[in-house]
């Protein structure tokens, strides 16, 4: 883990109020893995006060990639940087996506903004394994594929592609589960992620979804990030240690 | 340049400076070991610990507030049983003082976990936890109730020998009061203070944005208030305070001192800079040096008014 | 799109909005009507007045904290009969409800100071000040005594028929106490919450900021207590609540008008963007247009838990 | 009064930590007079909470110009603005110099950032009247001498020009008094202007200081600023309304 002033490379304006943040850390783009995050202390002033979690979007050499829209104001102040302010980021945080293993296709499922940790899953993966990619917004706009291919869309309002949520998009792809042994990696919002487990429940499909949650210290001391576990009753999973990407048969959500 | 003596002492306990780390914010140390060197700072509060595990409160647990943040975390802990053989193994490896916060429901639990507890040698104090604003039962009823802080202060101190500071509840009318019943029953020193209680509506929703409605207001929001309650305990009993509340940086800690506390205890900022305890040891040496300063104890209480 | 119903009733008195402006934010009116129309908001009220001319403290009255203020005027005001002969002719041009904020250090004076207002007629309401915690005598005190804001409610209602809004203290264990008494005597509303008694140190002088050691925090900092103390008389009270406490914008209004809110106050913001009721007043409406509140009353205590 | 949104022209470094800010507001710039202040909200968010309030150091045109240092969180945003950013300013503020009058030299008395309000005051002052300036810091590096002329300059610890305080090198200079009628406009911590009254009193002086004090409001509402007045003990004056710029014989320092 480190805790280290990285210097913003350059910082890439995607769609209206996306971006796309290169800093320069190559002790963490060594050992960093896809699904894994970072937490960035976004300004050293105590607004906004608490640090912000983001997936590791990509690595390129020495470079980590972040992908982040603006929703408040800690996303408001990290888009306003500039090459060569430093900023304060803490990571790897959180266990990612594991990539090896028995399966033939990796079938990622993202929706809107939650498809920030696959350009690097994708890298990853490489060439190793065929790569299906569904990726769901509300609108057209929501809709980001950025690093990504082999796509099928869906939007809530039937803006762009198909005219429902991604994963009635996927049922309707069902066919590639057929033949082959797939893997699901998900990355979404609560509610997709409820559907998709019943889907894959319902397939008897190996899904690994990445979960979000408000965090303060983002490395397992504040508890602030619990998360039903399915196993256990008694005790909560925290996403931020235990996760943030889990065996979605593992949580309760 | 003399190395000045930060070293201070609560009850029969030596400290090797006043900075140590607040109960909730630290875990039981493993993962703050990656940040900063333990045996450097003056000393570790547990996370409260309850008679049998706790599971905590339903998410969402955690709001920022402005300059501030609400948490509701309900107590989430181990327990005392697992404490004892999960975690007492590794803080045994630090030459830090290790100080137990414990929180309870009923004044028999407070008594009972404390004398399980003191048995253990690593344990050096304990923190009694009579205000925590984020639970149901227990908490911060006894913590509004001067009898039943009074109560809990001497039954405590009837089972161990090690000091016993009382975690006092800043949601008062007179928190004076409190430490005066914390004294007369022989309690070594007040911690000042818990959080505040706080609420925040997500308003397109209408339902509070944690699950348990209320929770506990913590960080620089906080600071002036904190400081106002331990000089007002400082101004009416004679009494070490620990002040805790939004400190994030050395200055804070002088400031803390001045307004009369003995040692003081980092929260917030730990999830913020968790390498923040050593630069701010760093930062209060130096302040000590540059200003002639040759024991901090002379900071505790020396404002001029 | 029909334009909502933003328009809010407090004992007799109907408010065009629920947006007033907060006593000792916005002096007599005069200054702050260049920068609002002051015929489009709810109301204000003055800087607390009392029975004769005070200076005030000495300063440094003002200290910035994170996200917030402490202040330490010390209630100075120009009187009653300055007041009534200098400042009501520049307030009589306006179709806005006066309130009246009264301040003293004796129940008697309470009384006094009312019977004097109540004759005029451009004040419509008197707001009670019981907890105001920057002066020595008076003030905080009275503010946490439940008898004595019993009394002195009973007391004031006695000589007006205007409605009565005592001024909580948020520096209270149980705010919901108050509330209580006051509902017993009479009153017709409460308005939560003034300061937080907070302080500051100079660390290289070692001397408080203030002159007068102590002083009120307010501001977006304590946004989540005062949020919470509305909701405590809620919950317990069948009352009217006046929010007052770091409101920044419209939808910390709304945040307040779900946690229990009939009207609200902007203090310290008025400071800082004196065109903020405004932009404030347009924003909530909107809102309401937006989410189909066709009546802003609807909205007070809506909060589903 | 204005409450508007101007743009940054331009951030101009002095010195260290020294700057002037130059914006565009064809309002303010016109009415305003020397001595007078604007009080500044250096951003959006609530930290730090309160505007600050800086003098009005120049007018040229439609472009006003502030001098500052780095002192705390307000100064450090405010030297972080970039051309195009708009500020959020009220203004002009309370009661600046009076250059009218029966006076043949105009002597200006300058402590460290002191200096701040007079070069608008020697550029209205212009050519009618003769400007002598007296500029004194603790050291040579709090001595700003940016858009004054005919100085004279003192250093606590002698590093530059006077050893001693400035009221102690006006002292020395006192020959300018002699023969013509002087005013002394004054700018500096309340120390020195409290030497500096007693100076006046002495020599039977007219003097016109300019105070500081910490402010939250600036136009009245917030009775923050108050400083006792010479003439009436119940009642104090308000720094930022009856102020910043008092006849020096009119208030207690
Ligand atoms: C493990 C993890 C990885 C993440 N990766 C990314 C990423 O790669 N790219 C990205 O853009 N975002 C990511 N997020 C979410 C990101 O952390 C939040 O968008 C960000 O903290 C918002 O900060 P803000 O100050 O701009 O908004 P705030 O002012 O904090 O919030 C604005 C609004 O967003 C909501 N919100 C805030 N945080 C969250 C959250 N964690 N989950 C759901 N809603 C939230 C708030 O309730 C509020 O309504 C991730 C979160 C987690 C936990
Ligand atoms: C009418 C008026 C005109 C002013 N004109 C100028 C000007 O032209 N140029 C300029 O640089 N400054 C001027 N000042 C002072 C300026 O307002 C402060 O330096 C500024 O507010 C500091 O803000 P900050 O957030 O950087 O520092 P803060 O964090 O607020 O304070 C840092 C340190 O400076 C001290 N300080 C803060 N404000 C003041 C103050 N008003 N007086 C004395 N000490 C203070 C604090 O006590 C603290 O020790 C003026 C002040 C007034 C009242
Ligand atoms: C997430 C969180 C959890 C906390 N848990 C506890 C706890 O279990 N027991 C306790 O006595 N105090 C607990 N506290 C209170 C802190 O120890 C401290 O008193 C408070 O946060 C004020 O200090 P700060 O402003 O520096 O955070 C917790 C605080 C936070 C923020
Ligand atoms: C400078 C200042 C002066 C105040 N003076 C008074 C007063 O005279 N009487 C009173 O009842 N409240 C007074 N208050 C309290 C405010 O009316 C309000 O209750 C408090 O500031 C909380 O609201 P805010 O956070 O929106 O400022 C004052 C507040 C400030 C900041
Ligand atoms: S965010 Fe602190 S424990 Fe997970
Ligand atoms: S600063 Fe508010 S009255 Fe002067």
């Amino acid at each position: 883990m480190f805790l280290t002033n990285a210097p913003v490379e350059e910082i890439i304006k995607l769609d209206n109020d996306i971006f796309l943040l290169k800093i320069f850390s190559p002790g963490i783009a060594s050992i960093i893995k896809p699904g894994e995050f970072l937490n960035i202390r976004v300004s050293q002033i105590p607004f906004p006060l608490l640090r912000r979690p983001f997936s590791v979007c990509d690595v390129e050499g020495d470079y980590i990639f972040l992908m982040f829209n603006i929703l408040g104001e800690g996303t408001k102040a990290l888009a306003g940087k500039h090459k060569g302010d430093s900023i304060d980021i803490l990571g790897p945080l959180g266990r990612g996506f594991n990539t090896d293993g028995n399966y033939d296709i990796a079938v990622i499922v993202a929706g809107g903004l939650g498809v920030a940790p696959f350009p690097y899953l994708k890298r990853i993966i490489n060439n190793k394994k065929n790569i299906h990619s569904f990726i769901g917004g509300r609108t057209f706009s929501d809709v980001i594929t950025y690093g990504m291919k082999n796509i099928k869309v869906s939007t809530d309002d039937g803006s762009l592609g198909f005219k429902g949520n991604v994963v009635e998009l996927l049922a309707q792809n069902v066919d590639i589960f057929n033949s082959k042994k797939v893997k699901i990696f998900a990355c979404g919002p609560n509610a997709m992620l409820s559907t998709l487990k019943e889907f894959c429940l319902q397939h008897n499909l190996e899904c690994e979804a990445s979960t979000e949650c408000v965090m303060a210290c983002g490395f397992g001391i504040c508890q602030g990030c619990p998360i039903e576990s399915s196993n256990n009753q008694d005790k909560y999973l925290l996403v931020c240690k235990d996760g943030p990407v889990f065996n979605i048969r593992d949580i309760i959500i | 340049m003399k190395k000045p003596d930060l070293s201070v002492q609560i009850g029969s306990l030596k400290f090797r400076n006043p900075v140590l780390l607040a109960s909730g914010t630290v875990g039981y140390g493993n993962e703050m070991s990656e940040f900063i060197d333990l045996n450097s700072i003056g000393g570790i509060v547990t996370k409260s610990l309850s008679l049998k595990p706790r599971k905590g409160n339903q998410p969402q647990r955690i709001v920022e507030t402005p300059s501030g943040m609400l948490n509701a975390i309900g107590l989430q802990n181990i327990g005392v049983e697992e404490f004892i053989k999960e975690k007492i193994p590794f803080l045994k490896k630090f030459d830090v003082p290790l100080i137990c916060n414990i929180a309870a429901s009923t004044y028999e639990e407070y008594v009972e976990c404390t004398g399980i507890l003191t048995k253990e040698d690593t344990i050096k104090a304990f923190e009694i936890n009579v205000s925590c604003p984020n639970v149901r039962e227990g908490g911060l009823q006894f913590g509004n109730d001067v009898k039943a802080v009074g109560k809990i202060t001497a039954g405590v101190k009837s089972v161990t020998d090690k000091p016993v500071i009382i975690k006092l509840s800043p949601n008062v009318s007179y928190i004076s009061e409190f430490a005066k019943v914390v004294k007369d029953e022989g309690g070594d020193a007040v911690s000042a203070i818990n959080t505040l209680v706080g609420t925040s509506f997500n308003i397109f929703t209408k339902k509070p944005k944690l699950f348990n409605v209320n929770g506990g207001l913590s960080g620089p929001a906080i600071k002036p208030i904190a400081l106002a309650k331990v000089l007002e305990i400082k101004r009416s009993v004679d009494i070490p305070v620990i002040g805790i509340g939004g400190i994030m940086d050395w200055k804070d800690v002088i400031e803390f001192m001045i307004a009369g506390s003995t040692a003081i205890q980092l929260g917030t900022v730990n999830f913020i800079d968790p390498a923040a305890a050593g630069k701010i040891i760093k930062g209060i040496e130096d302040y000590c040096i540059k200003y002639g300063v040759e024991k901090i104890s002379e900071l505790t209480g020396s404002y001029i008014v």
